[in-house]
């Protein structure tokens, strides 16, 4: 019970890409004390900056801090954001981009979501009384 | 934070990580460019969507006049996402040497 | 807020206001610049010590291997500033000319 | 009487160059107000930017918001920039560098206090109790 007490943090970030750095510090001091291995960490950052990132530029309504959750449990990895009083926005709907496009026909848009899905496993979605909450889910073994 | 300078050969040197905290600063970087260079990215450890986006700009930009960008010493994390972004297909990609 | 790009001849085209708060922007486009440019001043407005600063770093670093930058199209504050900096022996220096 | 009241503004602002665009806004909405030419605007932005961003750069010992007071007086611009709880530090007795020198030899260090010098007709400077204030007088007929 200590133990997996222990593997589990959480921090409120203010709506700016500013942030980021300390973002990065967060999930590092957690990654070592839960003893995830180093493979991990960049893909690990990357999904929750491209995340953390959208909801800044895109979630309707948002003005609160954005809550990052993250767990160690049963071998796994859970990664979760949380933003309140938005409206319900599910990643999992989202189409995917063609990446096979020349340089013409190619816009910056759209890759974070495209290259974040294939950094996690899982991804699974919750809105509740404009609660809207991502959750990542990356097996550790 | 990011660190974008010209090395000794005219390439330009990205090392740390480019996130979209620092993407402003390379945006203003990449902006004085005119011509082709290697962007050597051997102590890049990191890149996220902001970063390809400014490098993808620049090559548009460049590849108007027929310059373009080189990506040279790439590895690690750095690589898969280029390559799951389809960048090999934008850009000619040089892999690091194997460390030895 | 300072304007820096580069124009339709190759020459970096300054416009705007080249104060304090804009010196870590400029600096971070003229780190990518390794040979001789034109600057074009005719509408920057403003500069203070920071901007000099700026230019003055620059210079020093190009002028090591044989390049300079070249500043044109000066008139006004800041032909008056650079004047009294005695930037005139430092920089190759075109005014602006005379208003039609 | 109104009028001389009405020919005087005051500010103060918080020790970060990221004050300049303000700082001109102020300035910029005070020289309108007191009918100053335009002819004066670039050189009195460059004093007030010099000993400004000098006195967050260099002030020994300070910590709070620097007061930034202009008037329009008998013909003259005053302006001046308090400090409070700092060491005294007269720009009077700053030697003048040599702008003569050949790039080699030159350094960006200097300049802002030669250049400011310049554009003044006179400079005051008043230390009480911790409270430094220059003065810079410029005739404006
Ligand atoms: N949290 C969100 N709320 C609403 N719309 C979103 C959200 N995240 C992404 N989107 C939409 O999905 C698109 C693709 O997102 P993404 O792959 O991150 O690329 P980009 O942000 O560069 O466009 C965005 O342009 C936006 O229209
Ligand atoms: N308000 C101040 N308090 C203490 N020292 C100062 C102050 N202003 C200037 N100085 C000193 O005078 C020197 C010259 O200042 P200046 O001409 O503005 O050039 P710079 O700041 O680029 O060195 C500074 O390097 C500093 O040592």
């Amino acid at each position: 019970m200590a133990e997996s007490l222990e593997q589990a943090a959480q921090q409120s970030f203010p709506r700016t890409a500013a942030c980021l750095p300390e973002i990065f510090d967060f999930m590092d001091r957690f990654f070592a004390h839960a003893g995830v291995g180093d493979e991990h960490r960049m893909p690990m950052q990357f999904v929750v900056e491209e995340w953390f990132t959208n909801l800044v530029k895109y979630s309707r309504g948002g003005t609160r801090d954005i809550l990052l959750d993250l767990k160690r449990q049963d071998g796994r990895l859970v990664l979760s954001l949380t933003d309140f009083g938005v409206e319900r926005f599910d990643i999992r709907e989202v189409r995917d981009v063609d990446v096979n496009l020349d340089l013409k026909h190619r816009t910056p848009g759209g890759l974070g979501i495209h290259l974040l899905k294939r950094m996690v496993d899982d991804i699974g979605y919750e809105y509740v009384d404009g609660r809207s909450t991502t959750t990542f889910v990356k097996k550790l073994e | 934070m990011l660190d974008i300078r010209v090395g000794e050969k005219g390439e330009i040197v990205l090392s740390g990580r480019f996130d979209a905290s620092q993407a402003v600063k390379a945006e203003t970087f990449m902006a004085a460019l005119t011509e082709s260079r290697n962007v050597d990215v051997s102590d890049l450890q990191y890149v996220s969507s902001a970063g390809l986006g400014v490098l993808l700009a620049t090559q548009k930009r460049l590849m108007a006049t027929g310059h373009a960008l080189k990506l040279v010493n790439v590895r690690g994390h750095v690589r898969e996402v280029l390559h799951y972004s389809g960048f090999d297909q934008i850009f000619e990609i040089e892999a690091a040497p194997p460390a030895s």
